[in-house]
């Protein structure tokens, strides 16, 4: 634009014209669903690599599935598509990697169509949804095919005393604990994307580190289940240590990933607290006194159901109300 | 007035009730307790195939039935025995020979575990297993193994604590039938 | 056989017995009084608790219908059966109801009104949001903002926008509930009884000058129409005031105004209207 | 421990709500106020405990031993109603403000179908005397928990952009059924 | 704790008290059973409470309840009544031989009416700055 | 609104406009429990029916001498009556039927469909309407039980009224006779049954906004050209 | 040097090595001004001149009509050309007088008599500030005089002076106290005296290390001034983030400063202030930073009060190409322009001229409810749920989560990953409660 020195009223202007604030944070959305789902490629390669590279295609249905989902009811809804935000794909890659090592492709799709329709879009889409999606997926397959989805496969570098089966089903079924170490590395029966904790944890303290992830959810679980672990193992020592129920099953996966989603988990700091605690709580009752061997998902879905109700009093303390009530 | 219209509207009401339902039942209550007699001896005799005739065992604690085939003679016993399951009580009838040593059959008559996962243990696969089962010293629950010994039950995938349920509440009515026997009120 | 029959009858009767003394033990303490035809105007009344009305509920309505504070005609919802219905529960003359329509009083649309040179609104699609950006992107600070907010507040679906980014009122739908008026952050909206024919189509205050550089149907305030109206129209700041109780159409030179901005809004209709009473009227 | 195990079967595992499909009525028009919520499931649980005992003497003490076991859903409902009317009565004679402040809960209990269902249930299941009682407070209990967690998530609900046809009763439904399936965890704790 | 409101009609206001007439409660709208849903069979649902404005019958008001009064009062009227029952109860069966279950009924249902009654004597002394009244606090309130 | 109304509407409303599932959201307890298959659904319904017709009858018939005092009292003493006839009829005849409905028989008493009927029709109208109302309830009951009914059974088992209707290869969802499945079937059926109602209704509205859009249009042109000259 | 703190806020990158190291110009007199009659909050003035009168810079034009009001001045020689609505830097045309300058001798300037600031009464402190038009720089351009003149019944013992400057670009601030430390301080003390208060604090922001040497220097022998180091992060400089960063009191809703014994003020303020006592001047100048990527040469200067910003832009070189956005004000709280057509006020702090890089616009995505803005909310607000609430007409659950307090500091949509507007939503939303509220005290 060529700069005049005279004044010319109603001189041509433009410009956008919005309100303030005029700068903006550098994360949006679908950088922020990216980065996790690239925090998420070391479980990945973990899953290929102990349950063999046949694993991908679970992951690529999931992901498609759960993408052509959001985009048809999208579609329908005459709603602006949103597949690129990378929500709906990491839903999908979260659900493939909750589900045991060769389960069907069919059942995987439902289980996407599921956790995108049921578990979202239906409460309005991003953003809207109660439950975490991928947990709702995965509860629902659990319900609908209960023998395909705890039907484990033994790990590639499977010593001979290794079972197929999930350290925590061995632990219930059978009484036989599993050492630490290999459920650190990964070389146990489990879901595709928790045998490994290192891996999950490299994740995860990446995105604590970039601070998408909000430490406080992951570290109240890790101290809650310290806390009522350690207190059900002290009554009876028949019962697991706190180390082993953080390294078994997918506590660490369900902290980093499940627990500190967004939209399913408290907003405020103290809720986040409470939820951390409460979820750990649930899941030691449900491993210790329940039926099945693992509930990291039915505890995390359960507390998402409470999670309303903490934020409503967890609420901050505005800003200076605290000392006119001290002053009335 | 007005009160005593109050109470005699409902009163009246309450008198037809009872009265209609009382003539009712006069009818219903004799096939109802046929259908309910036919049940029970369906499972006794279905747990008790060449069963014919039974007697039940009173002041037991819970119910016992002596059954008799063709010829009157005795051929075991047939005893209701419930527990926990995996959501609710599983109610059992299990037939036990004479000497309580060896099982005949079971038949599920209760449950509400998980319908098609838990409730397995009605299917055959898993019931037959129980025939011809030595009950001692105590049934144990297998997974994953084909059984080897005369005590051992296969468990079924994806529903251990079913399997496991029906095993417990097996083994604590042979064990409740035995202490009877032992204290001689079978005779 | 015979003595459950009797202790059936006796213990039900008995049971029955006892819970109606109780009832009407309670009754007796609880009394509280209500006119039985409240309950069945309530029962006729559509039941949206929309607040059409003015009340609270339709309920309420029904309470203040009964008590004689309220007209029968009140609910503008019902239409004319629920108002035959309660006439009939209360013993009274039917009224005539007249319909309320909303009228969107603001030719201003996206070929008319001059929008703000050069710029690009950002922000949310909303009248009541753009208002405080700048006043919205437009330049006329009376006139329709074309979001849509009065689409959005009607729960009837009687307002759709039309390709001018003008709304416009489906008038079978609407029931003149008046949501779509408290919406509107500019109060172009306004509810009149549905017979009301000639409206002024501006809201716009400013003097001539600047009504002219913001809008090309604005009013610009000349007052030929008030000047030729015997009084049933007025100028105020620049804005022509209608008088519908002193309204005569048939005297009313519309098609003198330059913009369009005061005119009939079912021509044809008008035109009919006056027809009947054998009055030849120029229609635009 | 037989009474804690049917307490959580009641409350948690076959919790009255999520998998009886008892007292979804209120369920699904439960407000998003959570005091109400509690407020409303303290005074079921009130008297559904009430329920147990009346039922359980009625049952026991007069429709066995005279075989009028036929008329046990008409003398249930009525009893019931009579019970909750006597609630009502004290109330009133407690506190006329009081009565007038809780008083709209107690005429929804009377049609309440988890009331009912829980004297049915506990004379079906032949409980004992303590055992309906218990059974009672855990249903109660279930009750209140499913209408506290709905009555947060409806908050929720609100500001959400729900699709139109899905509004009110069905996204509760919907909620409902993952609420079980998230309840489906507590399974086999009996 | 948040504040429940409803909205209604006066009925009567004497002395900073008046009555209300429910006509809208955001708690029963998608109730389907608000059909027959009235407190001692009366046909309308009233409140009495506090009124500073000192309104006049036929004014259209929105009354606020504390949600936490509320849920005190719940508890003051079902919850420790429940303790007591069960207490009640537990102890009766305890303690008497024969008809357990008449007895420890009596014995449980007599602990609730002996608590209930001081809980009315309390109330009485207090009845007339009790502090759980509902306040009006918004006359003609707006439509919805 | 209460509108007269000819006595096949009296009837036929039942079935869809008024459906006591989809429109009215009352009985959903033994809506949700039952309908584990179809047949238990179509049993359940007609019980229902059966308790729902003479008790709407009934009421009818002495509605003018109940007192408004105890008049919810004695519907429930008589909607339990017939519901206990109905239950002993079942026990004595039907005995697998009775024994799959289990408790939710007794239940009948509470659905809020025959009181809801009782207190909003039955008690106003003569009894040939009631009746025709009732079983027209009854109908709009039955089809949404067997439609549920059937979508559970399907998916569920494989299965409708018992005979196979899905491949073997089909593996058979037991979500769908969980608790849950009834849960977010009928939160689904109920959502279709609304986006059908709207559909409806949009489609008219639509059709009128054309209408108002052409003759909107000509106002808007002529003006427009007109004017901009000015 | 530990800096002081409050809880929230976040810390958007600077910008401020633009202008920072450039001194002071003095921006020539343009063609012609455009006085608003109401550059403060409060009510307008009134106009004292006519149409074809003739000014001379400094001379009155319209004087204050009640208690919260100011006096303009006209800042040229010239001639009355028009008085009528022109478009403001709000945004909305306001009544303003337009003058065509005629002259530009700077020593025809009208003055008051200066006073000596060790004898000046504080009647006669505020009296001086009342005449000579002096508003509050900060932005919200309260009277001056009025914040000098608290209520009998509010005891004041804390004066701050605001030198923070929190948002991002604005050098202002930070050359007047590198350019004049003692006119600053001897403003703080006159206001200090007006108010009769014995402490006077001026915080400044670490990352001005300077002006914290220069100051703390300065006042290191001055009885009851100090100098206090706060962390750089915005809104540091609100004014209740400030006093509570500074005395650990908190402001309670709907209170103000001096409800807990404090009175801010701007740097500017307080140099205005000893330039009306010791030099007898008028406020008919705005010293403003012209700043940004997309002006070609970012300059601090001090202009005449109502030159255009096109003018003050022109000078400054015109905008690049790639320019998107012109803001009034700094960029987390000003005003975006439409039209260049609008007048320098007597607030006006900055110029920023932005590029398509510098505001990022990226598309707006439903609420992920990830708590950011939560945590950064300086007021512990939940402004998610108040934009909704808002959204959704449900203004009286807005009004009890506590829509009133907020003070649009934009720290929430800054941070926002959806980029939800949700300072927009929160105004519309204040707006409304106001109204409700106020017609239910009409009732």
């Amino acid at each position: 634009m060529e700069t005049t020195t005279t004044i010319e009223p109603k001189q041509k202007v433009y410009f956008d014209l919005t309100t303030s604030p005029h700068l903006h944070s550098k994360w949006t959305t679908s950088k922020v669903m990216w980065f996790v789902v690239a925090a998420l490629v070391p479980s990945i390669a973990a899953a290929l690599t102990f349950f063999g590279w046949t694993q991908i295609f679970i992951i690529i249905t999931a992901v498609v599935f759960a993408v052509g989902t959001e985009v048809s009811i999208q579609v329908i809804r005459k709603k602006q598509i949103t597949w690129f935000d990378g929500s709906a794909a990491l839903t999908g890659l979260l659900l493939a990697l909750t589900l045991p090592p060769n389960f069907s492709l069919s059942a995987t799709a439902i289980g996407s169509v599921v956790a995108i329709g049921l578990g979202k879009q239906i409460f309005g889409g991003l953003g809207y949804n109660i439950f975490n999606p991928a947990l709702v997926g995965r509860a629902f397959l659990q319900a609908a095919f209960p023998v395909q989805i705890t039907t484990w496969l033994k790990p590639n570098f499977a010593v001979d005393s290794v079972t197929s089966a999930t350290p925590l089903a061995a632990f219930k079924f059978d009484k036989i604990f599993t050492d630490t170490v290999p459920m650190a590395i990964g070389n146990v029966g489990g879901s595709l994307g928790e045998t490994s904790a290192i891996a999950v944890l490299i994740g995860g303290i990446l995105l604590i580190a970039v601070g998408i992830v909000n430490w406080r959810i992951p570290l109240s679980m890790i101290l809650g289940m310290f806390l009522f672990g350690g207190m059900f193992w002290l009554i009876n020592p028949q019962n697991p240590t706190p180390i082993f129920h953080i390294f078994a099953g997918s506590f660490l996966f369900g902290a980093m990933f499940m627990a500190t989603d967004w939209v399913t988990s408290p907003i405020t700091n103290k809720g986040m607290w409470v939820f951390g605690l409460g979820i750990s709580l649930v899941l030691v009752v449900i491993r210790i006194y329940g039926g099945l061997p693992e509930g990291v998902m039915y505890s995390i879905l359960f507390m998402n159901g409470f999670v309303p109700l903490i934020n409503r009093y967890t609420r901050p303390t505005i800003f200076g109300a605290v000392k006119e009530e001290k002053k009335k | 007035m007005k009160v005593t219209h109050i109470i005699a509207t409902l009163t009246l009401i309450g008198i037809i009730a009872g009265g209609s339902l009382s003539l009712v039942n006069n009818w219903a209550a004799p096939k109802i307790a046929l259908n309910q007699k036919a049940e029970t001896e369906r499972a006794i005799f279905l747990v008790h195939l060449d069963g014919k005739r039974y007697e039940e065992i009173k002041n037991t604690g819970f119910e016992v039935y002596k059954v008799f085939n063709q010829a009157d003679s005795s051929v075991g016993y047939s005893l209701v025995y419930a527990g926990n399951g995996f959501q609710g009580k599983i109610k059992i009838m299990i037939g036990l020979t004479e000497d309580l040593n060896k099982i005949t059959s079971i038949e599920i008559l209760e449950q509400s575990e998980t319908p098609g996962l838990g409730t397995k243990i009605l299917e055959a696969p898993y019931k037959n297993q129980y025939k011809e089962l030595t009950p001692t010293p105590s049934i144990k629950l297998v997974k994953g193994v084909e059984p080897s010994n005369p005590n051992e039950v296969k468990a079924i995938t994806g529903a251990t604590i079913s399997s496991r349920s029906v095993v417990a509440i097996v083994n604590e009515g042979v064990k409740r039938l035995k202490e009877l026997q032992i204290k001689g009120a079978l005779k | 056989m015979d003595i459950t029959l009797i202790i059936a009858i006796a213990t039900m009767g008995g049971l029955g017995f006892i819970f109606a003394g109780a009832l009407a033990f309670a009754d007796k303490k609880l009394r509280v009084e209500e006119n039985p035809k409240i309950a069945e105007v309530n029962d006729v009344l559509p039941n949206a608790n929309c607040g059409a009305c003015g009340n609270a509920g339709c309920y309420d309505f029904a309470v203040k219908v009964v008590n004689g504070e309220a007209k029968i005609s009140g609910c503008p919802v019902g239409g004319q059966e629920v108002v035959d219905e309660i006439a009939k529960i209360l013993g009274m003359e039917s009224a005539q109801s007249v319909k309320l329509v909303a009228r969107i009083l603001c030719n201003g649309g996206n070929l008319e009104a001059i929008k703000k040179e050069g710029i690009e609104y950002l922000g949310p699609q909303s009248c009541a949001v753009k208002t405080i950006v700048a006043g919205g992107d437009k330049m006329c600070l009376y006139g329709c903002l074309g979001g849509g907010d009065c689409v959005g507040a009607c729960q009837f679906g009687a307002i759709f926008m039309n390709e001018n980014g003008l709304p416009t009122v489906v008038e079978e739908l609407c029931t003149g509930c008046g949501q779509c008026v408290d919406a509107c952050p500019r109060g172009v909206i306004e509810i009149h009884p549905e017979d009301r024919e000639l409206f002024v189509f501006c809201k716009n205050h400013d003097d001539p000058k600047r009504s002219k550089e913001v809008c090309n149907v604005a009013c610009f305030g000349c007052g030929i129409c008030a000047r030729k109206s015997d009084g049933s129209i007025e100028m105020r700041d620049y804005l022509p005031e209608i008088d519908y109780t002193k309204l005569d159409l048939s005297k009313i030179p519309i098609d003198k105004c330059k913009t369009g901005a005061i005119r009939l809004i079912h021509p044809e209709r008008a035109a009919e209207l006056l027809k009947e009473e054998n009055i030849e009227v120029k229609v635009n | 421990m037989e009474l804690f195990l049917i307490f959580i079967s009641a409350a948690l595992v076959n919790n009255f709500v999520l998998s009886y499909f008892l007292g979804i009525c209120p369920f699904i028009g439960v407000s998003n106020k959570l005091s109400s919520a509690i407020s409303m499931g303290m005074a079921t649980t009130f008297v559904m405990a009430l329920t147990a005992i009346v039922s359980w003497l009625l049952y026991n003490l007069i429709l066995i031993p005279y075989h009028l076991d036929f008329l046990q859903i008409p003398s249930f409902i009525l009893v019931i109603a009579a019970l909750v009317q006597f609630v009502e009565m004290v109330i009133k004679k407690v506190s006329q403000p009081l009565y007038r402040a809780l008083g709209i809960f107690l005429p929804l209990i009377t049609t309440n179908c988890a009331i009912l269902g829980l004297a049915l249930l506990a004379s079906m299941r032949s409980y004992n005397f303590m055992e309906s009682v218990i059974f009672g407070v855990g249903a109660g209990a279930g009750f209140t928990l499913a209408l506290i967690i709905m009555a947060g998530i409806r908050e929720e609900l609100d500001l959400a952009d729900v699709p139109k046809p899905f509004q009110g009763a069905p996204i509760t439904l919907i909620v409902a059924g993952i609420l079980a399936l998230a309840f489906m965890g507590f399974a086999g704790m009996i | 704790m948040e504040e429940l409101t409803e909205e209604g009609v006066v009925k009567e206001s004497k002395n900073g008290i008046a009555t209300i007439v429910i006509s809208n409660s955001d708690q029963c709208d998608e109730c389907s059973a608000k059909l027959y849903c009235k407190p001692g069979n009366s046909s309308e649902r009233s409140l009495i409470v506090k009124d500073p404005f000192g309104t006049t019958a036929g004014d259209r008001v929105m009354v606020s309840i504390n949600g936490s009064r509320i849920l005190g009062i719940s508890f003051l009227i079902y919850g420790i009544p429940l303790v007591f029952l069960l207490a009640g109860l537990i102890i009766g069966m305890n303690i008497f031989q024969s008809n357990k279950e008449i007895f420890s009924t009596l014995f449980g249902v007599g602990l609730v009416l002996i608590y209930i009654l001081i809980i009315r004597f309390m109330l009485k002394k207090r009845e007339n700055h009790i502090t759980a009244y509902p306040q009006i606090v918004l006359v003609n309130a707006p439509k919805h | 609104m209460k509108k007269r109304v000819t006595l096949l509407k009296e009837f036929t409303k039942g079935l869809w406009e008024i459906n006591p599932t989809f429109k009215q959201i009352l009985g959903m307890c033994p809506t949700l429990a039952v309908t584990v298959s179809a047949i238990n659904g179509i049993a359940m319904a007609l019980a229902t029916t059966f308790v729902l017709f003479f008790s709407s009858l009934l009421i009818s018939l002495i509605r003018k001498w109940i007192p408004n005092q105890v008049r919810i009292a004695s519907y429930i003493v008589i909607i339990a009556t017939f519901v206990t006839i109905v239950d002993l009829v079942m026990k004595a005849q039907f005995v697998e039927l009775s024994k799959a409905l289990g408790p939710f028989i007794p239940l009948i008493v509470v659905n809020c469909i025959i009181l809801g009927r009782a207190e909003a029709f039955a008690s106003k109208n003569n009894p040939l309407r009631s009746m025709l109302d009732a079983l027209g309830n009854g109908a709009g009951f039955l089809i949404s039980l067997f439609v549920l009914g059937s979508i559970r059974e399907i998916i569920g088992s494989r299965t409708i009224l018992g005979y196979q209707v899905m491949p073997n290869g089909f593996e058979p969802w037991l979500i769908m006779i969980l608790p849950a499945g009834a849960f977010l079937t009928l939160g689904l059926l109920m959502g279709l049954a609304n986006l059908y109602t709207e559909r409806k209704k949009n489609l008219e509205r639509e059709a009128l906004i054309a209408q108002y859009k052409r003759v909107g249009r000509e106002e808007i042109t002529d003006e427009v050209l007109k004017e901009a000259g000015v | 040097m530990s800096s002081k703190t409050f809880h929230g806020g976040v810390h958007p990158k600077e910008y401020k090595e633009l202008t920072e190291n450039l001194a002071f110009e003095k921006f020539p007199f343009p063609e012609m001004v455009i006085l608003p009659l109401s550059q403060h909050l409060g009510k307008e003035a009134s106009p004292q001149v006519k149409k074809g009168d003739d000014v001379k810079p400094g001379q009155l034009v319209a004087k204050a009509e009640g208690f919260i009001s100011a006096p303009v001045h006209t800042s040229v020689a010239g001639k009355v050309m028009s008085l009528g609505k022109e478009q403001t830097s709000s945004g909305f045309p306001k009544d303003s007088i337009v003058i065509k300058t005629t002259g530009t001798v700077e020593s025809e300037k009208f003055l008051f008599p200066p006073l000596n600031p060790e004898t000046a009464t504080p009647d006669e402190i505020r009296e001086r500030v009342a005449l000579a038009g002096i508003v509050g720089q900060g932005g919200a351009a309260f009277p001056t005089s009025v914040k000098l003149t608290p209520p009998k019944d509010k005891v004041i013992d804390v004066v701050i002076l605001n030198g923070c400057e929190c948002e991002p670009y604005l050098t202002r601030d930070y050359r007047f106290m590198i350019e004049r430390p003692d006119d600053l301080i001897s403003g703080l003390k006159l206001i200090m005296k007006a108010l009769n208060v014995n402490r006077g604090v001026i915080g400044i922001e670490d990352n001005k290390p300077e002006a914290i040497e220069l100051l703390s220097s300065k006042v290191k022998f001055e009885h009851g001034l100090e100098v206090t180091a706060l962390k750089t992060k915005y809104p540091q400089g609100a004014e209740k983030m400030l006093i509570k960063t500074v005395t650990g009191r908190e402001v309670p809703p709907g209170k103000l400063p001096m409800d807990v014994g404090a009175v801010i003020q701007n740097i500017g303020t307080a140099i205005a202030i000893h330039d009306a006592i010791v030099k007898g001047e008028v406020l008919i100048s705005a010293a403003l930073t012209v700043s940004g990527k997309g002006i070609k040469n970012p300059k601090n200067l001090i202009v005449p009060v109502g030159t255009t910003i096109q003018n003050v832009i022109d000078y400054c070189g015109g905008v690049t190409d790639d320019a998107v956005k012109i803001i009034v004000g700094g960029p987390m709280m000003g005003v975006a322009q439409f039209d260049l057509h609008v007048p320098v006020m007597k607030a006006t702090s900055g110029i920023l001229v932005l590029t398509k890089d510098e505001v990022a616009e990226n598309p707006e995505t439903p609420c992920l409810r990830c708590g950011q803005c939560i945590g950064a909310c300086p007021l512990n607000l939940m402004p998610t749920k108040l934009a909704r609430y808002s959204q959704l007409n449900r203004f009286e659950d807005a009004e009890g989560a506590g829509i009133t307090v907020c003070m649009e500091c934009g720290t929430c949509a800054y941070t926002c990953p959806a980029n939800i507007p949700l300072v927009q939503w929160i105004r519309l939303g204040k707006q409304k409660v106001l109204q409700i509220k106020r017609d239910r005290d009409v009732k």
